[in-house]
């Protein structure tokens, strides 16, 4: 659930007349309470600092990624360990060198570290797009030939290793 | 003319290109940052792309992911605002390679006019004035006491490779001279560390005042008024208005007609400024600004003129439509550019803006991008909106831009708002008797 | 001129007046209802007075209170706005007991004015067109017959005590016109119990189009154009501009001097509308309106005038500084009133505004009260924000406020944006041929 | 989850009515709470709402009532079982009946319901104001002949009986 889903959620609640809001899946909880929630109830304090089990994968410019929970193309529940490859420039999206070479990667297999996983070309130039780290391809979120702009998501990975 | 214009820019000019636009039904193309990813430029062309991370540097001045966006959108044509690529050739360039239309100047008028030497040469030749001065360095003694009485005194020693007030020194009389060329040059040395002076006519009580041009690939050349922007602070615009207070009628009406012909001497197309230093009697020309500026909305309040409309319109190898006698001056118009900033101390202060009420009524346009909760991002520039207002005269102008700076509501940063509501009631102002110097040297000294 | 000020009034025509009489130098006193406590003319008078509760009847329009509450304030003007209090003789009865000057005309001409008939018989003296008809209820079959004779065909017959069109009927010939009278009888009688009936020349394809007029205390009287107000629905304007784009300037030129003629014979100071209906021939006078409207930015934006500002200097005595040769006019001006309102069914849409963006930019003039966070009332009306653009021509107008009501982001309520874009695309709009029964039966038929 | 999320979160939850938010997915679990989620069953809370021990008293518009636990002219803490008299109408405040007559009430006495308060004066009408039920008068809000808009605190009262 990213932040403007949160918030969003927020302000609807916060107008409504419900004092009490607690949504589940199965990847999110989220409660919410108005003050009214604890009249006649006993709530123990508990301040919550930041949880520390985050962690935050962000290598170099040339092959950037970021976790993140839920890829914005995806509509459907993610793997929250699932990692975005991301566009690192406003390019053209190629999955193979020519038109009639075979694709360098395709979903299911495994990459390593420095594998090619596709061409982005900008002004003319073939730039060959890397695998920061060992990792499975799970979907490939663009199309071949696709225009992409910077940080656009383009592989879904599963971190492996 | 065109189908699809990217907007080569962020913030109010991105929106100003784009309102533009739509009432020409030209579809648009706006870029942006990760940081900018919930600005209103974004949210109000018909698509967007994003060409890089939060740094300036690596997004709005990537000339290559910029390119590629052109090249994506299918736009045709590219509007580059003020600041970032906008006075930049090699982007004029690349847009010729791309085979869109830049919505500006050619590269090469663009790199010529840039080049104040020769812009200046060029001027000369057709009489108009430009700042006198020394040719380059002063080697000697003789030609140090030669040029001074040839430009009359007072007059300015410079560092030719210094900047910032070290090694500068104003001689007002040919006994100081030798002395003071002595002290600049050991200044210099010490500060640049080279001693190379040369020299220029020092302007007392300067008034910054500026011609707006236009001008179309046909020759014809039109001026929409002057804007006077002597309200400074080291050197930035905070305050213009059009037209000028203290002209006469003679004064500028010569004015407006030495802007033309200059534009036409050095072969200018699009809109473009003239700047001019005024010393109460005389012009000098400093430099023509290749692309449309921050202020330029006084002078479309003022003639009801509009700008970017006849910016598209020219690139697009359209005649120019206005004809110098339709344009008439309509209204007096004062624009205060509001910043996201500590109206004391003049530092950014960005952040997240929590309450809003933007100033409204007659007789006032607002430029901005801002909403209640947009977060001002310390990554650009601190101007958050423009506020211009119209009078039937400067002192209906002057209590209107009161009224508005009174009722504007921005909280979460600081603004110069108190800025501005202190110094248009100080006296300098409300009589205009002020000069370039007025908030550097007196105001902010004497608050 | 006046010290302080009282508004009676709330919302965007209460900023209006705050915001003229600020550029004025004069202090400003707010009234308001426990429910506007958070409004922006409560924060931005300089002082504020809470008459009541929510219900206008008990707040606004409770005579005591804002009575006591002008005493209260010490102020020495009241300017009532429209609606609530703008209208009412015994108001401005009071005002004058207080002895404070009600910014509007006195309470004899007012009650004077708002008399239909009077005004008719006096205008009619002056060959002043009214629209034509009966003396009153018709008796007889011979009467009918003849008054029906006099005015020409088509006609319309009304029921004298009745309204929402039962009991109307439109009559093109003398066939039909016995018939059709006691078939109207027989309606009216059903529906109101009497059976009265009256004749009235029927205009097929009316606009409505009023002048702006101004009256000093010195009998000196000038007109600021026309508003074609044409576009209505249930006889309520939703659109307004200046100038009227059907008129020949030889009937334009017309139409000012009956409005001038008008004013004077009325006797009529400070402010007033005076309405007509235009047939694509004639002007027929329907009725003159003794206050400031809604609709005024139109004629203060397309010729540059405040009318405000001259509604105060009038009140306190000034003589007009305007002449009529000066008022010249400089734009095609168009107004939309976005409610808060279903598009689609027109019920009114209260709710907390939390998010918002207003349109801004050349040729843009806002007036409104909103701002994110505010809560849009049940207990008023639905108006939250006027907005107002000009073009050097109506197609540049219209085209602009098009990328207005695109830009206009207002969340929370529903309004009546997505009306006025469609609107602003019909045929009928674009070609300017609609009349006042267009919304009502042709365009929310078709949709 | 980023210190920058999070930080939106606490602006956003922070500025909110609720007292208590509570978000929990694969990775994160980030809890906030305001004070006023540890307040037990015995709320008193300075900015509860009405307290329901307390009748809002609205007969005529003559001597209209409200109760109201903060008043706004006060700084301090005040105790929520006292009640604010509001003027009904905007007029001009009067202690006493003459300038020579001792005030109708001081601070200190106890009144009856129908006890004359104060008087109101609005378009020279002189509008004696009721108590609308027994109480005793803890504060007088407003001077002597001062000016009153309508709803402005008059009198600060305890209820008695």
């Amino acid at each position: 659930m990213d932040v403007k889903t949160i918030k969003e959620i927020i302000e609807v609640v916060e107008n409504s007349e419900f004092v009490e809001f607690d949504y589940k899946d199965d990847d999110v909880h989220l409660i919410l309470k108005k003050k009214e929630a604890f009249v006649g109830d006993n709530i123990v304090a508990q301040s919550a600092p930041m949880p520390t089990d985050i962690q935050i994968v962000a290598q170099n410019a040339a092959a950037q990624e970021q976790a993140s929970a839920k890829p914005e193309s995806a509509d459907e529940p993610v793997d929250a360990s699932l990692i975005e490859i991301k566009s690192p420039m406003v390019a053209t999206f190629y999955r193979a060198p020519s038109p009639t070479s075979p694709p360098y990667v395709e979903v299911g297999d495994e990459v390593k570290k420095g594998d090619v996983l596709c061409i982005l070309e900008a002004m003319k130039i073939m730039n060959e797009l890397e695998a920061d780290f060992p990792c499975r391809i799970e979907k490939i979120l663009v199309e071949n030939a696709q225009k992409v702009e910077y940080d656009q998501p383009l592989f879904l990975v599963k971190k492996l290793g | 003319m065109f189908r699809k214009i990217l907007i080569a820019n962020r913030s109010e000019i991105a929106l100003r290109v784009i309102r533009a636009a739509k009432e020409l039904g030209i579809s648009t193309v706006a870029i942006y940052s990760t940081e900018d990813k919930n600005s209103m430029h974004v949210e109000l062309a018909d698509e967007a792309i994003c060409v890089g991370p939060a740094l300036a540097a690596e997004s709005y001045l990537n000339l290559s992911n910029v390119a590629q966006a052109i090249a994506n959108s299918g736009c045709d044509a590219v509007h580059p605002g003020y600041g970032f690529l906008s006075e930049n050739p090699t982007f004029v360039n690349i847009c010729k390679d791309l085979g869109v239309t830049f919505i500006g100047p050619d590269d090469k008028t663009m790199s010529n006019l840039a080049d104040k030497a020769k812009v200046k040469s060029i001027l000369n030749k057709f009489d108009i004035p430009t700042v006198p001065g020394s040719d380059g360095s002063i080697e000697d003694i003789d030609t140090l006491k030669k040029t001074a009485a040839d430009i009359g005194y007072p007059v300015l020693l410079k560092a030719s490779w210094g900047g910032g007030g070290k090694g500068m020194r104003i001689v007002r009389n040919e006994e100081d001279l030798v002395r003071e060329f002595n002290a600049a040059k050991m200044e210099a040395k010490v500060s640049f560390g080279k001693d190379d002076i040369y020299l220029e006519k020092f302007i007392e009580h300067p008034r910054h005042i500026e011609v707006q041009v236009l001008g179309d690939l046909y020759g014809n050349v039109v001026h929409i008024g002057e804007r006077d922007c002597t309200l400074q602070r080291r050197h930035q615009k905070l305050l213009e208005e059009s037209p000028s207070g203290v002209l006469s009628e003679e004064k500028r009406r010569k004015l407006h007609e030495t802007a033309v012909l200059a534009t036409k001497a050095l072969g200018y197309q699009n809109a473009g400024t003239l700047e001019f230093l005024f010393d109460g009697e005389n012009f000098y020309f400093i430099e023509i600004n290749t692309r449309i500026q921050v202020e330029h909305p006084v002078s479309e309040m003022a003639y009801g003129v509009d700008l970017i409309k006849e910016q598209i319109a020219i690139a697009s190898k359209e005649q120019l439509s206005l004809k110098q006698e339709d344009i008439k001056l309509k209204f007096h118009t004062m624009e205060c550019r509001i910043n996201a900033e500590d109206p004391d101390r003049f530092y950014p202060s960005p952040g997240m803006i929590n309450k809003l009420f933007i100033p409204g009524g007659p007789g006032v346009r607002v430029d901005s991008a801002v909403y209640c909760g947009m977060n001002v991002s310390p990554s650009y520039d601190s101007l958050i909106a423009k506020l211009i207002v119209k009078g039937s005269d400067r002192e209906e102008a002057r209590l209107r831009m009161l009224r508005c700076l009174n009722e504007f509501v921005i909280e979460g940063v600081k603004t110069s708002i108190p800025f501005f509501q202190r110094i248009l009631t100080t006296k300098d102002f409300v009589s205009n008797t002020y000069d370039t110097n007025f908030i550097d040297k007196k105001f902010l000294n004497k608050s």
